[in-house]
């Protein structure tokens, strides 16, 4: 037996689930056709099986009752994983997300807490999937004190930033990029580990620019950060991983070195959360900045399907915008 | 597909008007039994608490809307008319199974231990509140009663209790979910996930819909056009009953009953408690403005407690004397803390931040130190309201 | 308060297992009638009409799917078995009468007169796409067809289609809304909020859903515990009937006295017809991973169309040479449409931008400015996906 | 008759209501208590009475049915004015709202549009609500495009402004800031008027730095702008009304002039809409600015209730942050 296993992200993620649920028999999974069926794009698979349907099972067909379900669930001192099916349909349980999950513990006075509660759904765009499959909703989770958000940018760390999730003591919404859960490929390791939450990642280091992206993103940044190196510019390039709390002082470290900072999401640019980036780090770095602060988003319209290539932040329109802010 | 269906060649629609769902009754306003009613299994102490903590009740949410007019209190709201719903129910369960209520219940609270001094904690949002200060009065809740802290959006306890219950199922503790709200709330798209969910994942809990007619000024017949809240319970397949909520004793039988099926059975069970709320919504609210007096009165003839009281004498397990004495104490009581929790301090700033996180993060710390710093400096435009300078 | 109910002195609880809820059927495998009923009245034109729209849309799924298993589609999703469901009922209702489905309903709009040219610019996003190649295949819309552009969300049609029926009320013009949606969708709190304020606020809606058993891999056993979609109807005092769908007379039988109910007496109808999703969910599922091919197999032997074929063969109103050349038409047809729309411009990058707002606003104008500078910088990188260039 | 009546908030908004019913049969109100009763805070008072039960009715109490009921309404021609009872009970309707409404005419490709829907909530602090009867969701909404959102910060505006969103032929999302519905009051012409949404309002006109706000906080500001005078400090003082699609320009003019910006809103800071706004303003001012840009908002917890004072930015804390960037 080696220690490590080369799989995708949705291999990684079923693999973490896995672990987990080995680990304490306290979590639970739940969530649309998560049973049998192992969810739509399999991160369940064999779980059921392996576990028994009490603890992994296919919910009737609500997200408001099955992220309020799982908040019980998490109240009563279970762990509960639920999923679901995709991101764009979070939004039914938005209220018990942000007027419940999010609010749980403080409103008691720490009389009760859900923090064992773990939201994982499938985000973003690259699937063909327009308006109802393909959104980036993070920033509105984002705005909610009392959640944690936290977006894997490959295997190694979905599987390690999962197992983390699902045992930090706070309520946690894991978004995972569809677009790369067979693509994105690597080693990771058979044990039982955790990545910190909270706790950015540099990729690259770099003197000219800092970009910072999270999820999918982080292929096209590393694409875009390969472009501009062939020009003689130094990228340097950090995953955020953990949206809330962000890692703010590796950001503004690297800032204050480099002097210039390009974000990048695919949710559109009007409220996304390199707005908030943007607006806290150039706080912090003013002095430092020799240019504004660049963001490379979605615009503002629904998410499209025949222009998904047009709308989409690529490598290309990152590349670009390094060029200007160079040439700033 | 999963439905039994046998087949008809007829075309007839129905609207559910056929489905006879009887309502529970026992006592009558007199204190006698219905004739052919059975009393259920209620031994007399139990009998005295469930009393106690209604007329308990009663008192304090009349000294409280009283604190609320003379500006002592910014919000109060009562359970008027309602406690044998809340009493009869409450009574019926273990003192671990999991309370989760909507707001109106501070007799299952009362009736679970918490204090005086509790209560008035919370209302007065003092430093020894358990929630800290952060809500407003009546969110009470309780780790150690099993009582969930109440929060202000409607229903959404209600999958909750349904996912709560599932983890107690898991346990194999034999405990269940006690779950309270409104005619109202039942309108709500939570109501369904969670009765649903409830049914579908046989979870033991116990739905308790106190439909006191209203929800603030909108009529039932506003809120829903069928056989009220049990006629939903048998279309989700759920094991219902209707009971008539001024009649502590056919909502203790039916109590009973229900967390016997919910224990034993493990499933869901919904009771419908039909009964009137006798005072306004909240301190805010002044109905007036949608409903007569009349029918008010009608109502007050069919108060709760003094029927409870009635067939505790005609059990000669109690008397007029002994119910004076019991209003004197609790009135006396219930002021003398007032007044002390009035005076107590409130809970300090650094309770504005913590438990958002179980560790408060970084920059939260950062806001709160900038916080601190700015309060500091303009010490008196930032002096706790209500608080002793 | 507002609910009659019957006193009783007897604790009972009803799980609803006792409220029989018929199956109306008229039609037997072979084409003849059940003993003891009625033909609905249906002229032969209507009849060939709907025979022809259902055999073009089990024609079209074929089709489609194979098209998609070439890979000259992304997405694809059959009303395969559950034709006379839909054809039956939107048969029933007048053309301007307001159509709101889920997805699966395409014979449905077919019936309506969706040409097939129509039918593949939605499917292959092209041009002249009504909805600018905006949604994923089969988000079908047509203002002119009065058929509300499908969205993905589930059950966010139902509150809608209340709202959307109210207004037709106050309008006066005597048409209303037929609303259709699946077993799964009918889990969802919109479905609660949407059927219960249809009651409450008495919208001229008839609701079909649509229960064939599945939603994606879960079972309906997994859906709901009570007596399916029919007995929540009951629940809400909603005028209901379950029928067979595979039976195109029962369904149009229902659907028309449905849509009577709805504009005669101003108030919602709840039709449940019992289906098989013959198909897989949609292109991107496979069932063998949760169910049995015995099950599809015994399925197969109920379907509709077959049944439908035979009754008209029966009346003399058909035969199979007919039914050969009309099978045989329409997938001429089809084939040269789909030929057509695949050859097609894709729809111009402006309208990414437009219908955003009624008038885009300047700063997503200025987003479009940079975004067509870029694009023109790297031309080929842009080519849009099933461009010829 | 005179032109113009004295009337506060609430009046204004009734009476915007009752013009726009008035003048066109197809306005329909809707909404919990809003029917007799006249809402909880009285913004439909009368209008049952006046235009029937069928044009202003209570709903049953489901905001996802409310808003989907409204949204259907508007579909089919009519022109729907739902009340939320308080915007902290929007959360409901947070998926018909986001996935619907908002992407209605876009889905559509025109078919089909709701833009005669308007939802008018109640937001905000200041009566003693705590977590539920005091949030100010209005980023939530300025992150999704399609929607329009409005917020008044006196009788005049509200007036004027909800009549404009009313016949807007877009949806929107109409904040009203429940806190100073009574304490503000002003003369409102009797008269049909409009006011332009899109279109901020240049309160005060001053040179040395732009306070920006909207909703209650524009009398915190305007406080904290009379502290700052008295010090010798000129504000320009900038109401922005509309937040989305909001109006940049205005705002950048004024930073190229005043070469300071301070943000301040209710909701917490961390992806409150200040953020945008600073990342926006220090993209296109960037060589303007002399300061970092400020933002005073609610911090990142729940909307507390006895320390409601503390959290809530007022106008001390808005006076220490303009002396601050002015000391940069
Ligand atoms: C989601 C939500 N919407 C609206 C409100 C405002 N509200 C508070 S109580 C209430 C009426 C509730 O009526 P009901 O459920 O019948 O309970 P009752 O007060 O009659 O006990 C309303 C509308 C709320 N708290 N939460
Ligand atoms: C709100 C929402 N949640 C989940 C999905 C994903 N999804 C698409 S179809 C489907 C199953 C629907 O089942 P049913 O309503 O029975 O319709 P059927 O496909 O059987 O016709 C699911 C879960 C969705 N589209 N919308
Ligand atoms: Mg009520
Ligand atoms: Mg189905």
């Amino acid at each position: 037996m080696t220690d490590v296993t080369r799989m995708n992200l949705i291999q990684a993620i079923n693999n973490g689930l896995d672990t987990a649920m080995a680990a304490d028999e306290k979590v639970i999974c739940l969530g649309e056709d998560i049973g049998k069926f192992g969810g739509v794009f399999r991160a369940t698979s064999n779980l059921q099986e392996k576990y028994g349907r009490p603890r992994c099972f296919n919910t009737p067909l609500t997200e408001q009752g099955i992220a309020g379900f799982a908040i019980g669930l998490a109240a009563q001192g279970s762990v509960a994983v639920a999923e679901i099916q995709f991101a764009d349909y979070i939004f039914p349980a938005f209220d018990q997300i942000v007027n419940e999950a999010a609010k749980f513990r403080y409103r008691s006075g720490d009389e009760f807490n859900c923090g064992g509660l773990t939201i994982r759904a499938p985000y973003g765009g690259g699937i063909d999937g327009a308006l109802y499959h393909s959104q980036s909703p993070e920033a509105y989770f984002c705005h909610t004190p009392g959640l944690k958000v936290v977006i894997p940018s490959n295997a190694y760390q979905a599987k390690g930033l999962l197992l983390a999730a699902i045992r930090d003591p706070d309520p946690v919404i894991f978004f995972e990029p569809k677009a790369i859960y067979r693509a994105s490929v690597g080693d990771v390791p058979n044990s039982d580990y955790e990545l910190e939450l909270g706790v950015a990642e540099i990729v690259q280091v770099g003197t000219d620019i800092t970009l910072l992206g999270w999820g999918a993103q982080m292929i096209q940044i590393g694409k875009a950060a390969e472009l501009a190196a062939a020009e003689g510019i130094s990228c340097e390039v950090i995953d955020l991983r953990t949206l809330l709390p962000w890692d703010r002082d590796t950001v503004v470290e690297s800032v204050k070195k480099t002097g210039r900072l390009l974000v990048s999401h695919e949710a559109p640019l009007t409220g996304g959360f390199a707005g908030e980036i943007a607006a806290s780090i150039q706080e912090r770095c003013f002095l430092s900045l020799e240019a504004p602060i660049t963001r490379v988003t979605g615009i503002d319209t629904p998410f499209p399907l025949i222009q998904e290539k047009q709308y989409l932040p690529d490598h290309l329109k990152i590349y670009e915008a390094i060029k200007s802010s160079l040439a700033y | 597909m999963t439905v039994k269906s046998p087949p008809t060649v007829a075309p007839v629609f129905d609207d559910g008007s056929t489905v006879q769902i009887p309502t529970l009754r026992i006592l009558q306003a007199d204190g006698t039994l219905i004739s052919g009613a059975q009393t259920p299994e209620l031994a007399k102490e139990l009998a005295h608490k469930i009393y106690r903590d209604m007329v308990y009740t009663r008192i304090l949410d009349e000294r409280m809307v009283g604190a609320q007019r003379q500006g002592r209190l910014s919000f109060y709201l009562t359970c008027t008319g309602e406690e044998a719903s809340v009493a009869g129910t409450v009574a019926a369960f273990k003192q671990d199974d999991m309370i989760m209520g909507q707001y109106r219940e501070q007799v299952a609270l009362r009736f679970r231990g918490f204090s005086t001094e509790q209560f008035m904690n919370q209302l007065f949002s003092n430093a020894k509140d358990l929630g800290k200060g952060r809500q407003m009065p009546v969110h009470y809740g309780s780790r150690d009663l099993h009582f969930m802290t109440i929060r202000s959006p409607l229903a959404t306890q209600i999958p909750q209790a349904a996912g709560y219950a599932y983890g107690q199922k898991l346990a194999g503790n034999n405990a269940c979910t006690l779950c309270y709200f409104g005619d109202g709330a039942a309108s709500e798209g939570d109501f369904h996930a969670g009765l649903n969910m409830a049914a579908v994942l046989k979870s033991p809990v116990v739905f308790v819909a106190r439909n006191n007619g209203y929800a603030i000024s909108t009529l039932s017949s506003e809120q829903y056009a069928g056989n009220g809240i049990a006629a939903r319970g048998l279309g989700y397949g759920i094991k219902t009953i209707r009971v008539d909520g001024n009649d502590i004793l056919a909502v203790y039988a039916a109590a009973i009953a229900a967390r016997n099926i919910a224990v034993q059975e493990q499933r869901p069970v919904l009771i419908e408690t039909m009964s009137y709320r006798l005072g306004a919504h909240s301190t805010s609210d002044d109905p007036s403005g949608y409903r007569s007096a009349e029918e008010e009165d009608e109502w007050r003839q069919k108060d709760p407690i003094i029927r409870m009281k009635n067939w505790l004498i005609n059990q000669t397990w109690w008397d007029e004397s002994r119910d004076e004495d019991l209003h004197k104490n609790y009135r006396k009581e219930i002021l003398e803390e007032l007044k002390l929790a009035e005076k107590c301090p409130k809970p300090p700033l650094s309770d504005l931040i913590t438990d958002v996180y179980q560790d408060t993060p970084a920059h939260l710390l950062e806001q709160f130190e900038s916080l601190e710093k700015h309060v500091a400096k303009y010490p008196d435009s930032y002096k706790v309201h209500g608080e002793n300078s």
